[in-house]
């Protein structure tokens, strides 16, 4: 395992440090917790909007607390959920009076400790309301098993909902929207390889030379099956379709899209991928709003990327084009 | 309580023991954590307990529980920690761990599991090691079986559950995702449940007036 | 090789074509060049900055290509210095009637291709200057050799002087401040892994499983040495202590930093470098006015960072917090 | 005029021939590129040769030296591609390539080098094969050999000039960023200088009226 680090039980606590070192106009600590909140939190008189799930995804979550996006970030151990302890505690320190959103991806443990932190912060007479995130349509939607894992499209669902929470809008409208966006929003991923959770030392799964997996979840759990690496085309082609079974976008439609970098794959490879994305869009008449490319929700150093489409409607869009300022998304 | 520290301290040795195993099942068909995320928990314990001598066991187990919740995340931290403190919340007010309220608390503890993932046995959990474990226990403190009989086919019992996770399709957890593909691989989580019982097997034989 | 592409040959056209389907909002493409410039190019009456380089340093030079900061980059093949022709078509296109400023990493080839172009725009009546960026003090600067590297520093010219063309200022004055940021910047890097330029299909140069080289340069040339990989923090202290040997920073003096990843290094870590940098400037008394951390000048997936330390005075400052909006960096 | 195109065909062949291993000489002291940035050059250049097929030979070098400045990039390119536009200058209006004129070309060549790169003999560059090459064949001519002779000990100086670069530091081009331990490497654009005037001279040899 080579890895820039100090000491893998350290890795989260120094990461904390250093993104508030890096970012103080944005962030500041919340003493003796794993969270991250606005420089200025609370912020009166506006919904907040509260994030997070396990380390190794930055700049998920905590890149984008800042105005526009999120209120807090809770960040729990390399890729495992935080605890409720932490979660409660952001919530309670975020609250400006109008209540808190909780941002969730939906995986059992997330979800798990969430609710805990929600019934603890509600016990205290916070107004909290949830929303889960299911945007991997590699993993199929059905009502008898946990449904689909949540990615890179948590990162819309920050924006938009973020956006909305700006205008003074209420919890139950904030929620609203954020529940339009998740209805709306569909990723799917591939990884050229594997990586490193750092207390672990070793891979969690191994791919051979010329061997990739489709579909793969963002914290290494397996995907849909493995090839052989094709084309970026070819790749690209085969994440799109499946997006495109799953959401209905007609022509005429307008969409956003994200190519998301899992960690390790050069910008340059995301460009490839794009021109691809970008033109099977064109070939169905489906209008971009607008594209986001780079590392937006990582797996640590993996290489590979996930496509998110979002399909848009008036209120979507104005509402993701409106400005933020955060360490890691900033637009205006 | 000295007994029910020493009897949580043989929790935490044998899963600290097993961080690596209980890790590798995890990698397989679920993200890679299960063994380290236990780990830390019960290092915590270890450190919340070896301060706190003078506790009663309802409230051993109540801070164990309390530290799982603060310390494990992901599935499991929110899971064994309301066991822990369901079960504690059994043994409340009891002078003495009698073979019926073993039954009472590993039942309350499963009750807390089953509340919170909301997830039924067969779904490929730490549920198919945890029921027939406690099926096995009641039959046997039915048939009039010692505390140690009674754990002892416990955990043979939650052993057989932990093969027969390899020959299910997991529904509930991460390793959900992978359908038809999680056949033949084992819980991680139903074979951390196993180990506990082993080691509170281990525990009972070591400190049961028989030996 | 495991890359998401379609061609080797075809890398840098397809990526070209990608970026302008991401940004369209940003940047267009010179028809028939590497050459990708503002959507609105030329800028009447304002000072039109122009930057390039071989390709495989994305999000450098397109990504800064927007307001406030370029007006043009010009891409070679990967690694490798753009053609005098290519940069002589960006000049001419958005020259906006005050002048054209070249901003040129130190690299025999930049240099030698750059003033090729310079020569032929000047010949046609376009006022053209030069500035040449060495910040990498892993090379000994002297003058009997081609001197230092231009590195990730090169960004803070692109911003500073990008600021300054937006004020209206003439040609000399926006050469003056670039050379003012040349001349108070400094940067060094390490690399934990090689990266594979996509038409040579295999690493230029191996590492052994703890192995690091440090001071490598952004083309994978060889470093000062190599050495077992060590904790983040030692890492970092030795790029500092290299940087402010090179550029005396006094205390109660202030700076910009920039911790750089090379393409394929997790976000994490370079939080966690950034803990020890921001450390050790806090030490000396060196304030820190603004931090920079991300993908800024890679080297495809080459696996390490780069710290850049900043000088600023008054003027750098205020223009290094001006506004900015390009792909890849935006601030208001 | 076929014989110079087809000269630079036989310069294009060898270069392309020889892509992977000018690029693992860049490789070791440089950034691996010099192969393929001269391979992508000579591509072009057999381009567009082929479709000019009725210029004359001061018009090929020109072509050949603009076509490899807007392909070749890099240090390489600038330098190349000054070299041949110089040394087609020199053949301008020339009726017949003599060893008088071919040693201007050569002399013109390596002065457009030196012009664009400012670099000196002894800096561990492409002049460490050029400049040997000039002045042996301009001795060889002096003693009155012929175009193939002198073209012969011109190629044998440059292949001891690539050899002298191994013993010597870079100064000049990216290999100078290594200092001492640029020492015992060969330099790339040195050998791509050789194997040039090696594949002129095999062509000499092979149109040449004595064989
Ligand atoms: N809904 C659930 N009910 C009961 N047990 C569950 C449920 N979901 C997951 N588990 C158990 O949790 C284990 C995984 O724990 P762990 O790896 O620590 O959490 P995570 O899946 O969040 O990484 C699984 O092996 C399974 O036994
Ligand atoms: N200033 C210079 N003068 C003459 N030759 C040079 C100079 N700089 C570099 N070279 C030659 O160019 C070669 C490198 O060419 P190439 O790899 O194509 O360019 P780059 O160094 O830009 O990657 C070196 O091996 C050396 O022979
Ligand atoms: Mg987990
Ligand atoms: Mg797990
Ligand atoms: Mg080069
Ligand atoms: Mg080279």
């Amino acid at each position: 395992m080579k890895k820039i680090i100090n000491d893998a039980e350290q890795v989260v606590e120094e990461m904390l440090q250093g993104a508030v070192l890096a970012h103080p106009q944005y962030v500041k600590r919340v003493e003796g917790f794993n969270v991250l909140v606005r420089a200025n939190s609370p912020v009166q008189g506006k919904v907040a909007l509260v994030s997070g799930g396990g380390s190794g995804h930055e700049p998920s979550h905590a890149g984008y607390v800042g105005r526009g996006m999120l209120d807090g970030a809770v960040a729990g151990a390399v890729f495992t959920s935080p605890t409720p302890d932490q979660v409660y505690e952001a919530v309670k320190v975020v609250d400006g009076g109008k209540g808190v959103l909780l941002i969730i991806k939906n995986y059992t443990g997330d979800i798990m400790n969430f609710e805990m932190a929600a019934e603890m912060a509600e016990a205290d007479g916070v107004a909290v309301a949830k929303v889960v995130v299911n945007d991997d349509v590699a993993v199929e939607n059905s009502t008898w098993t946990t449904g689909r894992r949540g990615i890179a499209g948590t990162v819309f669902v920050h924006k938009i909902a973020g956006a909305k929470a700006e205008t003074g809008a209420d919890l139950a409208e904030v929620q609203r929207v954020a529940e339009k966006v998740i209805a709306n929003v569909r990723s799917m991923g591939m990884a050229l390889s594997p990586c490193i959770v750092p207390a672990a030392g070793k891979p969690s799964f191994t791919l051979a030379d010329n061997e990739v997996e489709i579909g793969m979840g963002i914290h290494g759990e397996p995907g849909t099956h493995r090839e052989s690496l094709r084309t970026a085309d070819a790749t690209a082609e085969h994440l799109v379709g499946k997006i495109l079974d799953d959401l209905s976008v007609n022509a005429g439609e307008e969409v956003a899209v994200m190519i998301n970098g899992l960690g390790g794959t050069p910008l340059m490879e995301l460009y490839v991928v794009n021109r691809k994305v970008a033109a099977l869009l064109a070939g169905k008449n489906i209008n971009i709003a607008k594209t986001y490319i780079g590392n937006y929700m990582t797996s640590l150093e993996m290489a590979g990327f996930s496509v998110t489409v979002l399909k848009l409607d008036g209120e979507l869009k104005e509402l993701l084009l409106a400005p933020a300022d955060t360490p890691a998304l900033v637009q205006f | 309580m000295a007994t029910a520290i020493a009897a949580i301290a043989a929790l935490a040795e044998i899963i600290i023991a097993n961080k690596e195993k209980l890790t590798e099942l995890d990698a397989a068909i679920g993200d890679a954590d299960h063994g380290l995320n236990m780990a830390r928990g019960f290092e915590a314990v270890r450190g919340k307990l070896a301060g706190a001598q003078a506790e009663d066991a309802a409230s051993v187990l109540k801070l164990t529980g309390m530290t799982l919740i603060s310390t494990v995340g992901g599935a499991a931290g929110p899971l064994y920690g309301t066991a822990f403190l369901r079960a504690g919340a059994v043994l409340q007010g009891q002078a003495e761990l009698d073979t019926d309220t073993a039954a009472a608390m590993l039942k309350a503890a499963i009750g807390g599991i089953k509340e919170r993932g909301k997830a039924v046995r067969g779904e490929k959990t730490m549920l198919d090691a945890l029921e027939p474990a406690y099926e096995a226990f009641t039959q046997a403190m039915n048939e009039g079986e010692t505390l140690l009989q009674c754990l002892e086919l416990a955990t043979e019992a939650a052993a057989n559950g932990v093969e027969y996770t390899k020959t299910i399709i997991a529904t509930k957890g991460r390793a959900s995702y992978l359908g038809e593909r999680s056949l033949g691989h084992q819980d991680a989580g139903a074979t951390s449940s196993y180990l506990m019982l082993k080691a509170l097997t281990g525990f009972a034989r070591q400190h049961s007036p028989g030996v």
